[in-house]
């Protein structure tokens, strides 16, 4: 693919639950994990997505239902055209032993990342969790791919509580020598510290307003940093953190506002 | 070697981030100035703040892009607080980017940030999203933007220069800048995107952009850009900001031999990536080995002669 | 399948050589139909011969052409003389394109050639080269173009129809469109060159065209064209020859769903060889089969819906 | 090289004799025998030259003064820059056993082609013509490559009289199976009623007025054929010639009115 808008059908939808599906397309091109496309519903918008999956066939995105884009997204049917132009972005980097940390949506890029891990013959366990079961991507094939421990805030599924709730005892208890995570950034604000504490290297798949996913409308700059998101992210490691001040804090919205 | 001053300000390099580009938090502008850039441009901003237009909004094309971003901004209360910041850290030039959908309204920006000594305001008059009552940009419009000049000078003073930003189309870009020279302006930047331009996907059979049509920038326009900033060479005595489709040293050098004093690179950026300012540097110096410059000024404007 | 009625005339497809390319002589234009395009233009003639400007008056960039040629033509004698050896060797569609220096010399030219019977006249008011006694193209000018269009209708009569040929610039094409139709243009072909525009040779420091500016087409255009075909679309309901940086089937598709009945080629002709027409009608027939339309009329204008 | 406009500095000039001149440019592209560069002169104008010789190092170009242009060429100097664009146009193509017949400036593109075909092995000899011996083009060289035979219409080198003088009669003797010309048009028009009644395959380079040398104004184009000699030329054979009808009659000049 490239940078250049096309629109393609989509192959198949599979809905995982009330608000929250895949949608397939055609695989016309390359993804590491970690990367995102943008994703344009003609008449509607155009917003970022991770690509949650990638087979010799497909490319899958996967998307809950949350303000007006994706909402309209769970409209869609198979054979409609959306346009996809991508893949955008620095994907994960790959490391041995680790951790796939994932918060409700945020599930969607690990689980690409978990497949090519487990094609290099990396070890590696999941940790997943959701406010509740139907909201939570992929966990019966996460577990058949690899140890998978799920929480879920309601306790519908798995533990019940936060799934950074045992993060401290799992990290001291088990050989794990790399983090990845995902999800909403209240995650990363628990998770850095403990992380930073314990010398252990990681890499957040982050997310912020995005308008133009190709590093010139600077709506997705970080605070001091100066880094373009949507070019030297969405995966920024522990050293490109060290200089994000906005982390939790703050982050802008379409105009440039900063919100909290 | 590439040092060059303008007005007050001291650039390390002539290229300038053009507006829109990049521009719209301290920490994006000084970042882009520490690949090699001399000076930053704000974002263009009014008083309250904008969304701009539904995505897309930008759109890569084989020769440059489109862009309908509809001049969304965070307003000039969140940008006099990027631009204090900025200040803060750096002292390296930013120039202010304003605009606004009444002439007032330019006023009332310019009294918001004199205070925080921009190094220029750079006026954007031409933006195809800032229309007149009569639908067209005041930059269209000889004596809108005579008016507006007047009026932002004035408040600027003496001490912040004032550029105007001017487009190729309209009643003819020399006889616009030579109404800006006329009314105040310390120099003009040329230019803004040009067009405006569509593109369709035959697929889904609909325009791509959600505001369907958008400016178009980049290579594309590199040609019509040179040729404006000729026209104001020799139009007017003032400075000029040279910008548009400005992608490699070869491009910025003609800029220069046009008349450009200092060079705007935006979607330069994009093309190239943040780096460019490098490339860029590095050309023209080779460049002004070969032929024994020793500064900008050496070969401006030659190719009048 | 691609097959075309354009008023009286019948296009084997829905191509049309733009006016300035290859059109100067009969074999030239019997040689571009023979290469699967539909219509041919003439170079845009009036009463006296013009050598046009020295070379280079023809320049590749990256991104397009950039040409001055001055409206060099052989003169209406001797285009007279063309045609009619056209008409003897075929009876596939000839647009004559014709130009005055004056109002009056439309009017000139126009009678000139009604008698060879042409499918189509069309009035070139948008050359940057034609300018009228205020300095800007006729085509600036509503009220010029306006009595220039009932000039030339008025001659042509009712059954040679008149397409008034307009650029991106001026007042706005869709204004400029109206003005056309409510003097009784029957088509607008839309659009000339861009810009215009300047490249400068780096190492000698001088612009690189004989006439130092020269109109921007080619694929850097395309956007601007779609642009002011969708726009002109949106304001008259004659049909429009869309013209400006087709190079592919899928610029071709774009211009006709913004509504073009016909596509005017030019720079493509250099870009992709004098082929492009056999390509760009391969890749339409493949379009109308994907979605199942029959004629070009079943996906005209539909970017609109 | 290419389309684009590009300066290089003159590296050398060599006077042949009073407005006969070669110009050499560093070889920065390659380019086939027939094919031709347009020369820009800045501040002047832009015309087409054929290439008379490629070395490892060199591209040559010869011209003869004549009007405003190449009288102004006669006035450069070593080191000046001159605009070159190309290579233009369709090469010769090579065969053995060949008469390479060149009348005054025309004897340029002959002397890349000998190059060519004496690279190739091919044998061939040259049949060369000017008004008189100072605007003979590359005696001395020809001679030290093949037989070659010189014609001056003065007499003041070679034999007296025009270069096809003895065609006929040198066609009959040798074992000559191809023809190349390039000169004057007349010469065509004298050499193809005697060629094609021999049914003697040839290719002549030819010249019209040339504006673009992209194949798009028109400028150059032959009655009847639609060709264009820039694009499908400069190199015509017999088979394009055959509808050529306006050979030695007409030509079109800067405005495209015909002229005789
Ligand atoms: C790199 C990246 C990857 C993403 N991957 C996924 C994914 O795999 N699955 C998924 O469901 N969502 C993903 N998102 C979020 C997605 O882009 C949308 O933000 C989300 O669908 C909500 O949009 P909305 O219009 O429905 O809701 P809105 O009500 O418009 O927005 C809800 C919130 O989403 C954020 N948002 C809105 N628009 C954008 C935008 N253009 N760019 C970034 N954030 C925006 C804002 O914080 C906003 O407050 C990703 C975002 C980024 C930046
Ligand atoms: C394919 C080709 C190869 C050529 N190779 C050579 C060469 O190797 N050496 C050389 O000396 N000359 C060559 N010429 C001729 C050259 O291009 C000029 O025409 C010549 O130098 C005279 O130009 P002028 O301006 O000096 O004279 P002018 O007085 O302007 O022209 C003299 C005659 O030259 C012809 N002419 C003028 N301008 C052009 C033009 N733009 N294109 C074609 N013909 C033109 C016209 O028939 C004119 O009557 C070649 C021409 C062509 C088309
Ligand atoms: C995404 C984008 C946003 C822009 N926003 C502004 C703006 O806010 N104010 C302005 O004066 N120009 C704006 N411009 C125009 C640029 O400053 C510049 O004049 C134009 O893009 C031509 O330069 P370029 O070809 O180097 O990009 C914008 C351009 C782009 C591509
Ligand atoms: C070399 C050249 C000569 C042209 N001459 C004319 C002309 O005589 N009359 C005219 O109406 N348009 C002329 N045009 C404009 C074209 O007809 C066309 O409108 C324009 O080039 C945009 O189309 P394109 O991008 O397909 O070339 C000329 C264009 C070129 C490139
Ligand atoms: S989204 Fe525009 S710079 Fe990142
Ligand atoms: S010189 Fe223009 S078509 Fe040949």
């Amino acid at each position: 693919m490239s940078d250049l808008m096309k629109t393609y059908p989509i192959l198949k939808i599979i809905d995982h639950g009330p608000g929250l599906r895949s949608l397939y397309f055609e695989k016309t091109f390359e993804v590491q994990p970690g990367q995102f496309i943008n994703l344009w519903l003609p008449g509607v918008d155009e917003k970022p997505f991770s690509v949650s999956r990638i087979t010799a066939d497909f490319i899958e995105v996967s998307i809950k239902a949350y303000g007006p884009f994706s909402q309209a997204i769970m409209q869609c049917q198979p054979g409609q055209r959306l346009g996809l132009r991508g893949p955008f972005g620095r994907p994960f980097s790959w490391h041995n032993n680790a951790l796939l940390i994932g918060g409700g949506i945020g599930i969607a890029p690990l689980r690409i990342l978990g497949d090519t891990l487990s094609q290099k013959g990396f070890n590696f366990s999941y940790l997943i969790g959701a406010v509740t079961a139907h909201e939570l991507l992929f966990p019966e094939e996460m577990k058949r791919q690899a140890a998978t421990r799920i929480y879920t805030d309601d306790g519908s599924l798995g533990k019940k509580g936060r799934v950074t709730a045992d993060i401290e005892q799992i990290l001291d208890s088990e050989k794990i020598e790399f983090v990845y995570a995902a999800g909403p950034e209240i995650m990363f604000v628990v998770l850095k510290p403990i992380l930073d504490q314990r010398r252990l290297p990681y890499e957040f798949c982050m997310e912020r307003y995005m308008k133009c996913g190709i590093g010139i409308c600077g709506q997705c700059v970080l605070d001091d940093s100066g880094i373009r998101l949507c070019v030297e992210g969405p995966v920024l490691n522990q050293d490109d953190l060290k200089q994000v001040t906005e982390l939790g804090s703050v982050h802008r919205d379409a105009s440039g506002r900063r919100v909290r | 070697m590439l040092k060059t001053r303008f007005f007050k300000a001291e650039l390390e390099t002539p290229f300038v981030l053009a507006s829109g580009i990049l521009g719209l938090t301290a920490s994006s502008m000084i970042r882009v100035l520490d690949f090699g850039c001399g000076a930053v441009t704000t974002k263009s901003f009014n008083m309250e703040w904008r969304k701009g237009h539904k995505a897309p909004s930008i759109l890569p094309f084989e020769n440059g892009l489109l862009n309908a971003v509809g001049l969304s901004n965070p307003g000039a209360d969140e940008m006099v607080r990027e631009i204090s910041q900025f200040k803060s850290r750096t002292n390296r030039p930013l120039f202010a980017s304003i605009f606004g959908r009444t002439i007032d309204e330019f006023g009332q920006v310019a009294e918001k940030i004199v205070g925080l000594q921009p190094d220029l305001i750079e006026v954007n008059v031409s933006c195809p999203n800032v229309r007149s009552e009569f639908g067209r940009p005041f930059g269209d419009s000889p004596q809108d933007t005579a008016a507006i000049t007047r009026l932002v000078k004035n408040i600027a003073g003496s001490h912040i220069p004032v550029s105007m930003k001017l487009g190729p189309h309209g009643p003819g870009i020399g006889l616009m800048a030579k109404a800006c020279e006329d009314n105040g302006a310390d120099a003009i930047t040329a230019i803004n995107t040009v067009g405006p331009g569509m593109l369709i996907d035959i697929d889904v059979r609909k325009p791509i952009l959600a505001n369907k049509t958008g400016g178009v920038s980049g290579p594309a326009i590199l040609p019509i850009a040179v040729k404006s900033v000729y026209e104001v060479y020799q139009a007017v005595k003032i400075p000029i900001i040279g910008t548009g489709g400005v992608t490699t040293a070869a491009d910025a050098i003609q800029m220069i031999l046009a008349g450009a004093s200092l060079v705007g690179v935006g979607t330069a950026v994009y093309e190239r990536g943040i780096e460019v300012f490098h490339e860029l540097a590095a050309g023209i110096e080779n460049y002004m080995t070969t032929y024994g410059f020793k500064t900008i000024e050496d070969f401006r404007g030659l190719a009048h002669e």
